[in-house]
């Protein structure tokens, strides 16, 4: 009995208890951070935590304090939802060894897509409405996303920079979409702002009141779904893997690579695209020119996607985790005695970045890991991409 | 022997020949020819296109392309161009422009310069962008701190070596995802400056009178026309970028230390085997791009506004990263990418007052140029080939 | 937790109320508190109000778009008595929260929701007025008679500082040629100093930036090349004596005065209140001290026509 | 022999996990002396050298050299000692330059600068010296094997190695490479040096070396002098049991299945590298393809396997024509290929075997039907596969990577063989392997051969294509030289491989 419990723990190690202890550690560095600025680390997670909500799945969580959760938790899966979108925009091309860092563009190709459509042809009936709308966006994503792909198969153009030149010809390019005089521009005429989507497009609410959760986390998820059956269960998946670790190999074995390229960058910005069709169908309802150069849901689908380890269960926990800090760390949920107004945002990004930074540092762990037990405490290899996938 | 016979033959004669044609068509319609016949440009520019197409049909694809897109970009400006006044031409195309292009250029070269040090060994290094932000904060804060802006840049490099020496530890030793950590090291930058910066110097800002680098005047350069403008006056530390790239490029190529840093970003196991310290060098390189890259944002903040301001480096890191592969991780191969980016930034700037169309639309003009020339010019480019690879010893 | 409201140990009241603590919350939008523009002068008002009228106040800055509504919702469902949006941004979010609690006062700054809400209170300012004093001044002191402006975005509050300005320049001097640019961001300072410098090249002399703590780059062009500066939103004289002036926009003393209509029990929803000159929320900050007198006088004199509304500046870029 | 011996490694131990792959090794080096190191593949040799040369820690034992124990910590020190390596896996930068990877680490300076001129100087110098010709303004990337085993004992000579390491230097090279080789190493003797000479190939182990010491999964099975030892007794130690050559019948050759017509091709640099080849492979025979290392071989096999576009010429593969349309379509002709490089192209390393093994078929039921994978079909032909051709070291979970060289390429060989392939394109399929996966590989080539496949066969090893072919083609400067049936001579073959002979004058 004791053997196979050891036995599980030896196999299961790697998988389950390094992403735990990392992220345990994370913590307490961060929290030594905290101390270091003279204040309570104890507290501060404590508010943290609180402020994501998830508290409101605790037992223990008085009624009065519920409905506070109730909103946090609502908050935090409203950004977990395109985090989860924009982190398989990078994860798909990933696994086929390219690095997508054109997942904002992405998003925001979705974004004008879904207000295009969502705003005009008000007597539709909402499936088809939506459907069309959230269809469109996903297309423009693709679209924005295929871009790079062919530039890459045709003539060998690096998706990095590619990808990054789209991103912001995509967010000026919105931006003088709905600027004020604008082709775009919304019914108001000193706004920058664009229409309004027209009811049969919204996504249904599900969970609370004012900005509630929304459908679009059923899409993330289902997103998500398919996302591990592509990629673990379909021949096009296979041959994604198979270029993603080795395109010589897969070139020889009769898999068409250039095309795995584009369809691997089209498919990803299709779902970049659907995150943005889930946050302005689902919540925001028109877009501010200002709002397109803030957002950062495609950046930091990156860190996303590659804390998740490109899997898609990795991706969910990663971005539950990355919308809970966002939202955990907002001025809502920190005492102002603890953390001034001014400083609280910065306080909260530099907690984000070494949480990334540890939990990406999952090896610290398999080092001493590694001193006991030389093999097999590699985690699943992942393509090596970036720069280096030529 | 006639001259003849040295010109290119060929296709790749034919090419240049549309290069120069094409140029040609342009400069005829500029200051101070200024010739109003648009018959002029378009034929020259059908001459170009024709020269092109013939080089094209014939393999010469590189240059054949660069004749057809200069052809097209050169033709379309000479003819906009005759469209306008002259002053309104001239508010375009001036020294001015070339100033700005060094201006736009010269944070990402640093950044740059960075990067290619740090590929070249064989580390990833998508933390630029916080790197030189750290820089533009922590250059002004040595400047104000110590009064001298020299100071303030040495402290600006220390601040980049130690935020480099994350980078370098957490993707040299402990093998986290190089791009994860770099991830980290942006968002710890823009948390850590932010916080700094309002708790020091709270909401007026950095003091507004700092000692900021000096610009070096050439006397007698400044009074030729034309060169004047642009390299009579120029900030010590562009002309600093431009000694660092001579001697980036001399270190990596022509040095016994430059082969030794490719090796370990070619082939570690390699390197090793030949008693090259891997993890020293890569130690090394990715410190010095944490140095350069500080320099790049100090260059911003002390070098060139004079203040700071949160977060002011608004994705310059990123460009850098992109000059560096669109470069093919060669120094002067980047300083171009960032001199044509540099340039387009400068043009959009310039043609806001005249072009009548969206700021919004002209602000994506350096992005889609370099697209255009990622497509035309450049294509496939091959990265060290362990770049990005943890080195695992035995 | 969360729960708790936020601030320190309330100060002695003073204004009325029979000893009640009135408790005020602010929202900031995206720009947070440090953007040297009207979320840190709206946490400045807000600051005075507890000073000088004891209140108890809670600040929550927005990080995200997706915050204003959770933000401004939380500080309503605590039943503060005023709760007050800053920047038009928020325009949907408080039309939303506003509906879901009648009960309490909201207010928005540079924003009239349309159509109205019976509690909230919409806070414009005639950003032109302060533009049209600051052009004709620029007009006046520029030797090259071509003056310009470096514009953050293209949104309304710059546009009417640019428009005003535009106007007032000509009104100084019909001759006068002014250029305009636009960053497109509120954080490139080394794109709005390059803007600038581009402008000076063309021969401007007076520089005003309309873009926030982007614009300190365009006020550095104008130092490093002598020639004027202008500032925008707060007293920017202390930068330096290349100040020419600043053209003002008092959203402190909005949010204050809006406070102050909280404790005084006169606060009215449904209504726009604008502040202009006349209430001394818009104007120009120090002039500086090279400006001649007779310069001075002149500029009284538009200021005191603008007060009565004899001049009405534009308001668009065309 | 001198006495004092000038390496002795004294019960190396050296674990990987569980697995231990060397078991307290004893082995003494004399100066001067050839010392060969035989054993299986994975019996530990390479790791052994690995300890040698610094690059691993050994768990247990103690090394001493010229007489004083040595400790190492790093390559430098192994370097500094007088010890050389050449790799099994050659250590070589590929885009830099022969002269660049010689002085790796050990540059001539001017200044601060490389000198870039001597750097030349000494390159040609050692190259005279020890009659190693190399180019030394190539780059890696753009020479072959035999060129880049040169610079890597360059480099060895070059940091003056007094002992200096080959592991499995023949692997790659033509029965002429290997006696220049050999000249090489003899002169080296003759100068004080000392080699430890890893190879799978006995006859060679015979002809240079003095003493023999054969490893078998990672202990010492005997120390044995050349002389007094034949090629059974060293097969039987290293294997444990009696090795067979391989016998074939003679072959009944039935219809053309492949049929090459004035193929063209160009290599990736646009060059001709194929200039008009044609040659037809019938039905139950086995064609061998001679040649020298880069004389289109590898690229004639490209054409024919639908990997590049052939610049002119037609390939029919049972009546399909096949010419420049794509690897798919050559397999789905029936074409199977074992290339050459199994880890660049043959198998997917971080693939599972399961995965590997249905790279071909993935598109096919029952592996896949309607573009859903049947997780279970795959795992079932996986498992089908690895017994019937013997896999060791896994199961379908297994990471390709995982195995040893032998069982990777039985991997491919079970993918390329299996299934309705009709034709069969072998590019040198025993490279690396040892003595007894050498055998298995041989068997199932002749069994398909029975079975009626066409085979074409292309190795460097005059002995394999000897002792398969039914037919021999001489390939030299792109261009098939000559033919002969399966009597030819080596030295007959050997010749015309170097462009001499009948064919020279043709
Ligand atoms: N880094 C490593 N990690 C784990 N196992 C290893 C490692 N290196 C070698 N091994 C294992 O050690 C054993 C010995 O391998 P080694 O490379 O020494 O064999 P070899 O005798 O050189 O084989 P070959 O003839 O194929 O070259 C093999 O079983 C191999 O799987
Ligand atoms: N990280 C590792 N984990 C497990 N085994 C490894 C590892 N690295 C190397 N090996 C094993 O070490 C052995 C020797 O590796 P090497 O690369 O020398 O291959 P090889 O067996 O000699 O192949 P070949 O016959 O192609 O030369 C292989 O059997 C391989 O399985
Ligand atoms: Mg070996
Ligand atoms: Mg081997």
């Amino acid at each position: 009995m004791r053997d196979r419990a050891t036995a599980w723990l030896t196999a299961k190690s790697p998988a389950v208890l390094l992403p735990v202890g990392t992220t345990l550690l994370a913590f307490v560095i961060g929290g030594l951070v905290v101390a270091l600025t003279g204040h309570n680390p104890g507290s501060a997670y404590r508010a943290i935590f609180n402020g994501t909500g998830l508290n409101y799945l605790l037992p223990w969580t008085s009624s009065e304090d519920k409905d506070f959760a109730a909103l946090n938790l609502q908050q935090t899966l409203i950004i977990t939802t395109p985090l989860m979108l924009t982190a398989l925009a990078v994860a798909l091309p990933y696994r086929c060894g390219m690095f997508n860092i054109g997942g904002q563009g992405q998003y925001v190709a979705g974004i004008v897509a879904a207000i295009v459509v969502g705003s005009h042809g008000a007597g539709l009936s909402k499936p088809v409405h939506l459907t069309l709308a959230l269809a469109a966006a996903a297309l423009a994503g693709a679209a924005w996303g295929g871009i790079a792909g062919a530039m890459k198969a045709t003539v060998g153009a690096h998706e990095v920079i590619s990808t990054i030149m789209l991103n912001w010809i995509a967010i000026y390019g919105a931006q003088y979409l709905f600027e004020l005089n604008g082709p775009l521009q919304g019914p108001l005429p000193d706004v920058p702002q664009s229409d309004e989507i027209t009811s049969s497009a919204k996504l249904p609410a599900v969970w609370g009141v004012l900005q509630p959760l929304h459908a679009g986390i059923f899409l993330a998820l289902a997103a998500l779904v398919v996302y591990y059956v592509l990629i673990n269960r379909t021949v096009f998946g296979y041959e994604v893997r198979a270029v993603g670790y080795n395109a010589d190999a897969a070139g020889y074995g009769g898999i068409p690579v250039a095309r795995s390229y584009v369809a691997t960058l089209a498919i990803g910005g299709a779902f970049a695209g659907l995150a943005g069709a889930c946050d302005v169908l689902g919540w925001e309802f028109h877009i501010v020119t200002n709002d397109i150069a803030v957002s950062q849901i495609g950046f930091i689908g990156i860190a996303v996607a590659l804390l998740g380890r490109n899997s898609a269960i990795g991706i969910a926990l990663a971005a539950l985790l990355f919308g809970g800090l966002q939202v955990g760390t907002s001025a809502r949920a920190l005492d102002p005695t603890v953390f001034p107004p001014q400083l609280a945002g910065n306080l909260a990004v530099i907690i984000q970045g070494l949480i990334i930074l540890f939990i990406g540092a999952q090896l610290l762990l398999v080092y001493a890991w590694r001193a006991r037990r030389r093999r097999g405490a590699e985690p699943p290899p992942v393509p090596r991409v970036d720069p280096t996938a030529a | 022997m006639t001259a003849l016979d040295r010109i290119p033959r060929g296709a790749r004669g034919v090419a240049i020949l549309g290069i120069v044609v094409g140029l040609v068509g342009l400069e005829l319609a500029l200051p101070p020819l200024q010739v109003q016949a648009a018959a002029v440009p378009v034929v020259l520019g059908l001459a170009a296109a024709a020269c092109a197409i013939w080089a094209l049909t014939r393999e010469e694809r590189k240059l054949g392309i660069w004749a057809l897109l200069v052809a097209v970009v050169a033709t379309a400006f000479a003819i906009w161009v005759q469209g306008k006044s002259d002053t309104s031409t001239s508010l375009v195309v001036n020294s001015g422009l070339f100033a700005a292009t060094l201006v736009y250029a010269t944070p990402l070269a640093y950044g740059a310069l960075g990067g290619i040090f740090c590929e070249r060994a064989g580390v990833v290094n998508i933390g630029l962008e916080g790197m030189m932000l750290t820089g533009a904060f922590f250059g002004i804060w040595g400047t104000v701190w110590s009064g001298h802006w020299a100071i303030g840049l040495v402290v600006a490099m220390l601040a980049g070596a130690l935020v480099a020496l994350v980078h370098a530890v957490f993707s040299i030793h402990l093998r986290a995802d190089q791009i994860v950590t770099g991830t980290a090291i942006n968002f710890l930058a823009v948390g850590v400056t932010g916080y700094a910066f309002i708790d020091i110097y709270g909401s007026n800002g950095t003091p507004p009178s700092i000692d900021s680098v000096p610009s070096i005047t050439l006397p007698g350069i400044e009074s030729i026309p034309g060169i004047g403008g642009v390299f009579g006056s120029l900030n010590l530390m562009i002309w600093v970028v431009f000694v660092l790239l001579v001697v980036t490029h001399l270190l990596l190529f022509r040095t016994p230390i430059g082969l030794r840093i490719r090796s370990v970003g070619e082939h570690p196991r390699a390197a090793d085997t030949v008693g090259i310290p891997v993890y020293r060098i890569r130690y090394a390189c990715v410190m010095l791009s944490g140095v350069l890259a500080a320099l790049g944002g100090a260059y911003l903040s002390v070098g060139f506004v004079g203040s700071f301001g949160q977060n002011m480096t608004v994705g310059r890191g990123f460009i850098a990263l992109a000059a560096v592969i669109f470069g093919k991780w060669r120094p002067y191969g980047a300083f171009g990418a960032c001199l044509l980016f540099g340039f387009a930034s400068g043009l959009a700037d310039r043609l806001q007052s005249v072009a009548g169309v969206s700021p919004n639309l002209l602000a994506t003009l350096p992005y889609v140029l370099t697209l255009i020339a990622l497509v035309g010019l450049v294509g496939r480019s091959r990265p060290p080939a362990a770049d990005g690879q943890p080195y695992v010893k035995g | 937790g969360g729960g708790d409201s936020g601030s320190s140990t309330p100060a002695a009241g003073s204004g009325g109320g029979g000893g009640k603590v009135f408790k005020i919350g602010l929202v900031t939008d995206i720009g947070g508190l440090d953007d040297k523009s009207f979320n840190h002068l709206a946490f400045v008002g807000i600051q005075r109000a507890k000073s000088q009228l004891g209140i108890d106040f809670k600040v929550l800055e927005s990080h995200q778009e997706s915050e204003y509504v959770p933000n401004l919702q939380t500080l309503a469902a605590q039943h503060y008595d005023l709760v007050i949006a800053v920047g038009f941004l928020m325009d949907g979010a408080i039309k939303q929260v506003a509906k879901a609690f009648p009960d309490v006062n909201f207010a928005i700054i540079d924003d009239a929701p349309s159509p109205a809400l019976p509690n909230v209170q919409g806070l414009l300012f005639k950003e032109q007025e302060s533009g049209y004093l600051a052009g004709y001044l620029g007009a006046l002191e520029s030797k090259s008679g071509t003056i310009s402006t470096v514009g953050g975005q293209k949104i309304p509050p710059v546009d009417h500082y640019i428009a005003g300005f535009q106007a007032g320049a000509e009104a100084a001097n019909p001759q006068v040629k002014t250029l305009n640019d636009y960053s497109n961001s509120f954080t490139d300072t080394a794109k709005c100093k390059q803007l600038a410098l581009n402008q000076i090249s063309q021969g401007s002399d007076v520089v005003f930036q309309v873009a926030g703590g982007c614009g300190l780059g365009a006020l550095s062009a104008a130092k490093e090349k002598n020639v004027w500066g202008i500032g925008v939103d707060a007293d920017q004289a202390y930068l330096g004596d290349y100040i020419l002036t600043s053209a003002i926009k008092k959203v402190d003393v909005a949010v204050f005065d809006t406070i102050k209509q909280i404790v005084d029990g006169t606060f009215k929803g449904g209504i726009v209140t604008t502040f202009d000159a006349t209430k001394g929320a818009t104007g120009l900050g120090a002039i500086n001290s090279a400006v001649p007198q007779s310069d001075i006088q002149k500029l009284d004199d538009q200021a005191s026509q603008l007060k009565s509304g004899a001049i009405t500046p534009p308001d668009t870029v065309s | 022999m001198p006495d004092a011996p000038l390496l002795e490694l004294r019960g190396i131990t050296k674990r990987f996990g569980d697995l231990v792959a060397n078991d307290g090794v004893d082995l003494e080096v004399a100066q001067g002396e050839v010392h060969a190191l035989l054993g299986e593949n994975g019996a530990g040799k390479s790791t052994l050298m690995n300890v040698l040369y610094g690059l691993t820690s050994p768990d247990a034992g103690e090394i001493r050299f010229d007489g004083k124990p040595l400790r190492l910590r790093s390559p430098r020190d192994a370097i500094d000692a007088g010890i050389g390596m050449v790799h099994q896996h050659f250590m070589l930068i590929p885009v830099m330059t022969v002269t660049e990877n010689i002085v790796l680490a050990a540059e001539p300076r001017e200044g601060p600068l490389l000198d870039y001129g001597k750097a030349h100087d000494i390159v040609r110098d050692l190259s005279d010296r020890y009659g190693l010709a190399v180019r030394p303004d190539e780059r890696i990337e753009s020479i072959g094997v035999a060129q880049q085993q040169r610079v890597e004992i360059l480099k060895a000579l070059y940091r003056s190695a007094r002992l200096l390491v080959l592991d499995e230097p023949t692997a790659v090279l033509t029965p002429q490479e290997t006696s220049e080789l050999f000249t090489v190493i003899r002169s080296l003797r003759e100068q004080g040096t000392s080699i430890i000479f890893i190879t799978h190939k006995l006859n060679e182990v015979l002809e240079i070396a003095d003493r023999i010491t054969v490893l078998r999964r990672g202990k010492v099975m005997a120390t044995v002098a050349t002389t007094g030892t034949d090629e059974r007794r060293l097969a039987e130690l290293m294997v444990g049991r009696s090795v067979q050559r391989v016998e074939k019948g003679a072959a009944q050759p039935g219809e053309p299945l492949l049929s090459v017509r004035d193929l063209v091709v160009h290599d990736s640099r646009g060059l001709e590298a194929v200039r008009g080849a044609s040659f037809d492979v019938r039905a139950g025979e086995i064609v061998g393809l001679a040649g020298v290392d880069g004389n289109g071989q590898s690229e004639l096999v490209e054409a024919i396997t639908g990997l590049v576009k052939p610049a002119a010429g037609t390939v029919v593969a049972d009546g399909h024509d096949i010419g420049g349309h794509g690897a798919r379509a050559s397999f789905e002709a029936g074409v199977g290929h074992i290339p050459e490089d199994r880890q660049r192209r043959g198998l997917v390393l971080d693939f599972t075997l399961a995965e590997n093994l249905n790279l071909r078929n993935v598109r096919r039921r029952p592996i896949s039907r309607f573009g859903i994978l049947d997780p279970r079909a795959i795992a079932e032909r996986a498992r089908r596969l690895l017994g019937e051709y013997d896999v060791r070291g896994g199961g379908p979970g297994t990471r390709a990577r995982a195995l040893s060289g032998g069982n990777q390429q039985k991997v491919v060989i079970a993918r390329e063989m299996s299934g309705t392939q009709r034709i069969l394109v072998a590019s040198q399929p025993t490279r690396g392997l040892d003595v007894g996966a050498i055998e298995f590989v041989h068997k199932r080539l002749l069994a398909v051969r029975e079975l009626g496949a066409a085979i074409l066969l292309v190795s460097f090893e005059l002995d394999e294509i000897l002792a398969l072919s039914d037919r021999i083609l001489v390939m030299y400067e792109g261009r098939i030289v000559a033919e002969h049936g399966s009597d030819v001579s080596e030295s007959v073959l050997g010749l015309e491989m170097m462009g001499g002979g009948s064919a020279a004058a043709v």
